[in-house]
Parts: C-alpha cells; structure tokens; sequence
C-alpha cells in the first residue's frame, strides 16, 4: 500500500480524498494557491504545500509544480479528485516519468474513452447505443452550424475536453448559434485549456442516468449500479439519487453490462462512470465517460456500503476486486444536493465571500461532505460548489424527508447559497413522484416561486425585531440583545412567559 | 429607541426599552410577546408568542438589511436618525436612471453593447466571469445605454456600477 | 398520526427527537430551563415553553409544567426521551389523565419490568437466566452488608430508581462497603428522587451485551439485534457498538427470544433494552431492562437501518410492525462513543463552560448526534453528555478506522471533553481484538496513557509559536498573526516556500 | 517581540519580527520555516517545514495556557515584560502550601477532613457535585490541612480554594 499520497486538488473532494488515506494510514499531502492557504484541505491535511498564484493555469494546473512537490514530500502516489486535471491524460503521463503512481486510468484509456467524439465511436464498435451527433471536435462554426441544420434543432454544443456543464451549451435554433458557440467556446478555454466543440442532437426531455464502474488491474470490471441526475440546471447536474425511481433490475443489468462492455474496449481500469441518456422508452444511448471519480459518488457510497476513494487506491495499488461485488444491489435510497455560492434570486451569480455564520445539519441519514467553514472567505477563482449534502433513507420517501429536514437547519449568512431552490425542488410534485428529465429543472425556473409554502407565520414579524436588536447592536454592544450567556432571565422575560402560558399559542 | 424599519416593501415601527438590563419589545405600538436572545453576532433566537424563529442578520453592500427568519428571507432598511441620511439618499438614487451594478466580484470578458445603444428590458449588456462560470449582466430597464463604465479585461468588485440605463 | 408531540428533555435527545418529528410532518414543542434559553434543542423546535429554574427538579422533572405546556401548546403526544421522567410511570399516568398519548411503554409495563427487582423476578418466571442478589430494596445498610457477606464481594449497589450508572457503586471489600452505600444512595437521591438501593453478586469480566426490542399494540415483538457496551467507566457506558465482536447468529437468535419472551411477560409496548452480561462462555445473564430509548441507540439505527425514534412514534399511534423486521440481520458495523464534557487529564472531572471553538467531523460514514454548539455556554446543571459521534463501515475495522480519523478531526476549547480518552481506547490492542469487560476501561485507566503514539514531532514547535502569536494579539489585532482573509503573501511566506520547496521535508 | 516560553516543562525562546505587513519567526534564536495564519480568534494553521497542524489556544484560570496541537495537548505560560509580574507571583505561590481548588464549579455536598487533621496526598478533602456526578476532590500533598474554606452545601466556581495543605 502507498505510503504517502499527493493530492491534486482543493475544496471538497480535496478533503473527501484526505478523509480515505488517514483512514487507511496513508499520508496526505495537499497543494494550495495564494488564495487557498486557510482552506479547510490544508487544515486538515498532514502536509501541505503552495504551488502559486490564485487562478488554476498557474497552481492547480501545473503539472511541473505538482511532480516538484510528490518528489520533495516524497510522496508515491497522486491522487486527482475530479476537475483540473483528472482528466487530463499528461498527468498519468508526467506521473509515470516521476515514478510515482497515478490514481485513475492509464492514458491511454483516458484518450480512448474521456474525449466524447473517441469515446463515442469506441461505443458504436462495443455495441453501445449512442446519440446522433459529430464523432469529431469541429474547426469551423460554419461547418458545426451546417451540420445542426442537418440533425435539427435543438442541438448540444459540448467541450472536447468537458464535465460538469462547463463548455456547454443548449443551441434552440440557428439565431441563437453563433453566441452559443462563442460562448461555449471560451467557457471551454478557461476551463480546461481547450476551446475545441463538438455538437450533437438534444434528445427532449431525456433523464441523465450514469453507470459507475470499478475496474482492476486484473481483468476484472464490475458495475456498482446506477446513478440518476436528472435534475440539472443548464447541464450542471443539482440533485443525484441511487437507485433511480424508474430503473427496474433488468434495465440496470443491460446498462451496467453496456458500461463494462464499453470499459473493457476501452481498456479501462480504477473508477470511472458511463453516462447514458435515457428516453421515456426506458431505451438508453450512449452520452460519455467519466474517467475520474463523480461529484456525486457518495450516493453510490451510501446504497452499496463501499467507500470508491478507497476503493480507487486499492486498485491504483494492484489490489484485486473479489467477485462478490459483481451481484450488488442498492440498499435503501440515497439523494444528494449540490450546494454552490450562488444567489437563485439572482439569475444564479456567483457569490463568493466571508461566510459570516451558518448552521450545519447532522443526525440520523445525514452526511456532509464539504470543503468551507464558517470564518472562511470562499475564494472567487474556482467553481462555486461549497459541498455536499447527502441523505439516506429506507426508502425514497424518507430520504427526501431528511433531506428536507436537513435543508430547513442548513443556514449560512455572508454569502449565498442555492439552498432554497433545494427546498423548492424537494416539495415538487413531480419530483416526488420521480418524474423528472434534463429540461425538467430549467422548466421549472421559468415559473416564479411559490411564496413560502412552510407556514412560518410569525417570520416576517421575527425578522423586523432581529433587525431592531441588530441595528441597536450597531451602537455598542452594551445596547444590543440579551447575550446568550448572560444567565438570570430579565422581568420582561419572566412577564413574557407568563402571558404566553396564560394562552394558547 | 425606536425604530422605523421597512420591510418586503411594508413600513414597521420596534420599539426597543430598557428594561432592568434587558429590552421590552412592542411592534408598532403595541407591546410583544417576544424572548429574544443573541446567540452569536448577527444570530438571534426570537421566541414569538412561544413559535421559535432562528434569524440571521447581514447587511448587503447596498446599505440593506438581508435577514434569514426561519425559511423566510427578508430585505429589510433600518431608518433611524443616525442612518436617516444614507438611507434618503440611497433612496433617491433608485428613482433616477437604472444603474447595471455587477452582482459579484469577477472579471468583465465582454461588453455586449456600446454607450447610446437602446437596449430591452433583459438584454445582455455585458457578460462577468467568476468561479469560472460566465454571466450575463442584463439590462433592468428599456432604454439607452448613457454610460458604459466597464472595459473588457477590467475586474470588478460586487456592487460596482458597470453601466447606466436611462 | 399525531400533529404536535411535546419533547419533554433537553439536550442531544431533544434534539433527536425533534428531526424525527420534522421528517415526518409533525410540529414539535420544546421545553426549556432558564439556562437552557439558548440550546440547540429550543433554536430547531418549532415551538418552546420555559418550564422554570435550572435545577432539574424545578423544571424537567416537574410533571405538572410539562402537561400545562402540552395542554396549552395543543400537544396531541409526548416523548419522554431518556432519563429525566422517562421511566417514571407517573408520566404516563399523567398523560392519560390529560388525555394525551405518552411515546412509550405503559405505566404498569414500566413497574413490571423498570425496578430492577420486578424486572428480575419476572425474568425468572420467563426462564431469562438472572444474576444472583437481592430482587428487593434494601432499608439498612447492616442488611444489606450482611447479604453481600453471603453472596462474597466483590459485589454491585444499584439504585432501584436507577439508570446510565447513577447510584452504582462496586464494593469490592466490606471496608468500602459504608462509604459506597452512602454515596449511591446520596447520588441515587439527587439524579432520580429515590435513594432505595439493592445489590447483586458482581460477575468477574462480564459483557454488556443488549438487545433491542421493539412492541407494537397488537400483540407483536421484535428483537433489532444486539448492542455490545462493555467499554464503561464506572458503570457509565462510553463505546457501544453493533454487532458484539462475540455474538454468533445462534447466540443473537438466543438472546433475542430471551428478551422477547421478557417483553412478553411484561406487556411490553414500544421501544426498549433487555441488558444482559455476558460471560467467558458466552452464557448470557438478564441484568435490567431500559423500558425507553437508550442513548446508543444510533449503532442499532446505523446496522439496521431503522428510525428508532419514528417507529417509536408509529407504535405510540397504533401502527403495526410488518413482519419482516423479526428477521433482521445486521449490515456492516457501526460504533458509538460519549463526548462528555469532563477531564480525562483531570480524574474526569465535570467540565463545564463556554465552547469558545470546535471542529466537529464530517464526510463518509459519520453520523453526529449532539445538542450543543460553538459559542454555547454548557450549563453545570445537568448531565455532562454533549453528544455522540457514531461511525458506520463495511467492517469492525473500517469502523473503528472512521472513528479515529473523525476523532482526529474534532477539537474543542473553553471546555475539556474525553475525546483524547476514545482516541487512546481506539488504538488499545485488546479493544481492536474485541477483547472487552466491563472493568476493563477500569483497569486500562490504572495505567498512565503512553505518551503520543501519534508521532506529529513538531506539535509542541508548533504549539509554542501559536502561544508567541496569541500573545502578540493580546496586544491588539494590529500586533496579532496574519489574518486568513488578508491576501496577498508575505516576503517572508514566500521566502518560507523557496525553502520547503529547495529541501525534502 | 521575543517572548519567554515555558512549555511541558522546558523553556523556550521565540521571536516574532515585523517583515512587511507580518510576522517573521525565530525559535530559540534560529529562524524557523513557518508559514501561520490566524483562522479565528485562538486557532492558528501552522505550516511548519511544510508539516500542517492546526492548533488552539484558550487561557486558563490560573493564567496559563491550554493549547491543543494536533493531536497533542499542552499547558504553557508565557513570560514577557508585561505579563512578568504576574507569572512570577503564580510561580511564587505555587511554591508555598498547596492549595485544593474547585476544579469545576458545583455544589459542596460532604467534607471529609477538618481543619488541623493529617492527611495523606490523595486523600479525600471533600465531595462536589456537578453536572449529577459526585466527585471526590484529594489532597495535592500530604501534610495538615490548614486553612478549610468550603462549608457543606456551598455553591463554589472553578478555580476557587476550597483548602490548603502545607
């Protein structure tokens, strides 16, 4: 097993990774920007190191600063999390010439699967069904807008080297092309170094369902079942549940075995996660691979019992995969929710800044996996994603009941968070009854919210009387509220409590 | 102190009295049935005729009050003598011509309009990136773009003026 | 189903109880003490009523408040919790002349199974093997001396009203026996009303192995598996954990009809603990049966998969338990352990005070139930409990590796916790091989802790300079360390950086 | 700033010097490979040769400190001009008869000794109870109880004497 790891990212998963290498008494050791220096990865890491300024193309993504550090920390193994480079097949590459080992899929299967146009003729060749479209990136938008015309519209413009709705763009007809592909175009630059597109034809109303696979050095590739994410706002997924509401055991089986069809071709090994579209038909195609670890593995996490960032270094470390797990089934329901510094109010602007205050949920069915706290500046040069909400439950009933109960003690001040159109979601009735798709979130967007469906009668009244107390604060603490460590209870007080138990509330 | 307090749009009078070392609370005019204690700056636990409300407290770069009432938010002005000034003067800014403020900190990539253009309601005038997301900054108002404060390449800071509308 | 339920506790339970009541639409109504104005259990409740002075016996032991609150509130039920009036069958009793339903056993099931005497005698009609003792309260301590001349030292003084270890005392000579009979009786007194005590021959390194059981109104008893809880310090249970390291499916089976058969006897209904010791070889002796829900009940929650507390509620509204739940197996392991606010340095002396900082853990497999919060005075009042940290995995190892890394990860100020004592236990070589008594926490703590095995050489480097800066800011923030939002590094950060990256660490 | 520190015992030297807008660090005369930052008030990040440890420093009623680093937990005073007086008064006195303090606040239920009586070191001098536990407080040292200021059913608060043994 390895005896130190590096970790190549920040933010949540940064920490996530941490988490599964002091459990299995591996060492970590964690890289930071200027800007990164009091994040919860370096407080929590055993080591940790600057590898320069604030934007990524001069830190996160610096392959030669992250080789300097694994080789002086004297570390065996890197560890990409998902983003930056994980993707990026010049790390496994730059790692093997380091002599250390990279925790993920060889190169080679990175170039064979990761890029969509590669990735989808490997599928056609394994059988796979796919979803019209271009094989190959597109130079010229003329070219890329003829062929829309050809598919018709609507059509999906997409990043080579894309994930996560980043270099993405939904193009409704030939007007609206050429901003699509302009913008598309340098979301992809900045977010991966690389403007290439492609387009193919958008499905309507189709659900995101993905299929997560583990595959060893061995020979031996397993399907840990599917997640759906369907729930996604402009293409970037919001809301992920295991198992998905309308996939029956047969249809797992076709998929998982379609996706471990299409990772042996690909010669594939460690985690990674085939992405299908599914129709109203229950008929799957094609979309693309993953070759990391997902945003939204611990729903997978929490219906199978496994760990995957445990898992991914058993395997990186040559471990074989028992049988056993080629026959799992889910336990339970498992549903996540994003949560990113972004005002809903607002058209979804980022909203980085000093968290102020918050209140975090715990308890029963409840996991968290984040990487802020409170006192901390959320930086404004990286994804907004704070963390990760997570609930299990017996069924799917109860999991969203705890997540909504998880989302009503969530509270946070300085920034702002999508927290609320969580809870909105989670009180729709078509999302309760697991009708949903890809479109269904952006749909819903378009009406205005209801105003406060949660009954809390007397808020209004509460917050005029914070404000009060707040602003008498603004001259001093000594005229502002009651502290709450100051013991004996004032006259008002004890008059207050009378009067309420001489009533009914 | 009292306070004079606009809130979702309604005006609100709290009375705040000392009373032994605590406040009596009545809202406009008549007395409350409230415990409220501060748990930590900006958090206050109000019970409100026995209902428990948790609030939270920040104030916005524009001068505002944004306040967290159980599942509720609120935006909410404070008028009190001290603050009378800055709040008028806030107020008449807002019935002049419509200022494009940038909604948070980031970096302009490009301007989608050019001072005297007329612009609808909703058109894009100009499009920030941050967190590596590119937003577009749409105009409030119908009207002609007068000044167009922001370059490209130029980052800005949450609250900044970028362009006006008129 | 109930529309408001009345939570007569404070603290982690109330907290728990009230989550439960969210998730499944019921609005819940706190109670709180004067120093309890501010706890986390009145901030997350719906509604909250004061009940009166600090003194428990003034406030959450006063039957009369609480079914003023819950009459005046419209309170359809009340929860109990543990301790404070849980097993004292004038609730219940009380409940019923207020006409509103008590989430628990009746009142008789209390006084035929509660008192540890009864409990014994019924046990023994019900073929449940017992412990030699008296089965009655004992008036004077000559008696009772006497008795333990005959029954042989060492022997066990426990309260009649007893529970969680008040009023216990091990007397292992007849020296010790007046100073013990006094201080359990003094102690019996002040937490449950009640000095009567009996006694009952202390079996050498015994298990405390517990079952789970679960009774509906209609006839139907089930056992939810076993909770082991020999890690104990003074009779006060700090580790619990599910399955027992020794329990065989044949003993399970075994011990789960012993209880059920109890429950039976009694015309048990609800949630509750049959707590057997178990010896050398695996026989199993009825100890007392916990006619409510325990603290450790989580284990059984997280290896189930079960809502205790719901189907608590589902019972108390007269729903039926399905069939299936007398089968069930547990999943994976899962392992509880007490935060106590106390000095683990310091003869584990109560610890109360203001939490001035904390980190509390998160991310996979962890499950935080507590009651307090940072800035939150804990009061001196009451049980020093301040929540539980419960860790699930695949196996005994991966859990006990989950709860290391999170007890790595929490830290606490203003107060002392016993947090270093779980992190000494999770690494003791019998704890890991399950080799457990109930004295044997007893007889570890004998010896002085070894120390720091957790070899960060340069902790006390670090520690003097964070004393240097904090010293520094005492003069003003001016003269303090650099703040983590100021940005921009330093000269001599980034001079710090050349070096560490010119040299291998 | 060069700041005297006794911790676990042994003595120490650090030095903190202004470099721009902060602090340049020196442990026992040699400057040390630090990078520090303040995350709220009392907990420090330290890189130290690149190693990561989060530590906490809160005062103790007797003026000295408890520091949690990592995983280790220490008591250290500091010692400079200004606090100097202080800490050699607590020295001073720790050298005389011993005192019995309340290590937590709670209630005096029982005395066991009176004053004048021999006693052994971790002989029992009296029983409080706080937070529902009875705790027996024992003697520092053995010798004759001196001075015996708590009385049966007193409320008493941390750090309080309750005794003195010489």
């Amino acid at each position: 097993m390895f005896r130190k790891i590096l970790i190549a990212n920040r933010g949540e998963i940064a920490v996530r990774i941490l988490r599964a290498c002091r459990e299995l008494g591996i060492r970590s050791v964690a890289v930071f920007s200027d800007v990164d220096r009091a994040s919860l990865h370096v407080r929590l890491a055993d080591e940790a190191y600057p590898i320069g300024p604030a934007p990524s193309r001069e830190s996160y993504l610096r392959i030669d600063k992250l080789m300097d550090v694994a080789r002086r920390a004297g570390c065996d193994a890197v560890h990409p999390g998902y983003g930056f480079l994980a993707e990026n097949p010049a790390l496994p590459r730059a790692c093997t010439d380091s002599g250390v080992t990279f925790i993920g899929p060889p190169a080679e299967a990175m170039e064979a699967l990761g890029s969509k146009t590669a990735g989808r003729q490997l599928a056609r060749r394994a059988d796979v069904p796919t979803v019209p479209g271009a094989f190959d990136p597109i130079e010229k938008p003329e070219e890329a807008e003829s062929l829309a015309q050809v598919l018709g519209y609507p059509v999906l413009l997409k990043a080579i080297a894309g994930g996560g709705g980043k270099g993405m763009r939904l193009v409704a007809n030939a007007a609206e092309f050429a901003s699509a592909w302009r913008d598309a175009g340098s979301e992809a630059l900045n977010a991966f170094g690389d403007a290439r597109l492609y387009l193919e034809k958008y499905l309507l109303r189709p659900r995101h369902i993905e299929i997560q696979i583990l595959a060893d050095n061995h020979g031996r590739v397993v399907s840990l079942g599917e997640r759906e994410c369907s729930v996604q706002r402009r293409h970037q997924k919001l809301v992920e549940e295991a198992p998905s509401p309308v996939v029956t055991p047969g249809l797992r089986a076709q998929m998982g075995e379609a996706a471990v069809r299409l990772a042996r071709a690909g010669g594939y090994v460690n985690a990674g996660t085939v992405e299908f579209l599914v129709d109203a038909n229950l008929d799957f195609y094609f979309l693309e691979v993953n070759t990391r670890l997902q945003v939204e593995h611990p729903v997978t996490e929490q219906v199978t019992g496994l760990d995957l960032v445990k898992l991914q270094i058993a395997i990186a470390a040559g471990h074989r995969l028992p049988f056993a797990w080629e026959s799992i089934t889910p336990r339970g329901h498992a549903m996540e929710v994003r949560l990113y510094a972004e005002d809903p109010e607002n058209n979804f602007f980022p909203s980085p800044g000093r968290i102020l205050s918050r209140r975090m949920p715990t308890g029963p069915g409840i996991r968290i996996d984040e990487g802020v706290y409170e006192g901390w500046t959320v930086p404004n040069d990286y994804d907004p994603l704070l963390g990760k909400l997570i609930a299990w439950g017996n069924s799917r009933e109860e999991t969203i009941a705890r997540l909504r109960r998880a989302l009503e003690e969530f509270a946070v001040t300085g920034i702002k968070t999508n927290a609320a159109l969580f809870r909105r979601i989670l009180a729709e009735t078509d999302f309760l009854h697991g009708e949903i798709h890809t479109r269904w979130l952006d749909e819903l967007l378009r009406v205005p919210a209801a105003a406060s469906r949660n009954g809390y009668p007397g808020a209004a009244k509460a917050a005029v009387i914070a404000a009060a107390l707040w602003q008498g604060n603004q001259g001093g603490a000594a005229s502002g509220a009651p502290q709450a460590e100051e013991s004996e209870p004032s006259r008002w007080k004890i008059e207050g409590r009378r009067r309420q138990l001489d009533r009914d509330p | 102190m009292k306070y004079e307090i606009q809130i979702a749009g309604k005006p609100c009078t709290v009375e705040l009295e000392r009373d032994a070392a605590r406040w009596s609370i009545s809202l406009d005019g008549s007395p409350a049935d409230v415990d409220a204690v501060e748990l930590s700056p900006g958090v206050f636990s109000i019970l409100l005729d026995g209902l428990s409300y948790e609030v939270r407290v920040s104030p916005e770069p524009d001068g505002t009050l944004r306040i967290l009432s159980g599942l509720e938010e609120f935006t909410a002005e404070v008028v009190d003598p001290r603050s009378w000034r800055r709040r008028r003067h806030g107020a008449l800014e807002a019935e002049g011509r419509q200022a494009v403020a940038a909604p948070m900190p980031g970096k302009v990539v490009r301007l989608l309009v050019q001072a005297g253009d007329r612009v609808e309601a909703g058109q894009g005038i100009l499009v920030i990136e941050a967190m590596k997301m590119q937003n577009e900054i749409r105009s409030p108002k119908s009207g002609v773009v007068e000044g167009l404060l922001a370059r490209e390449g130029q980052a800005v800071n949450a609250g900044e003026v970028l362009a006006w509308v008129d």
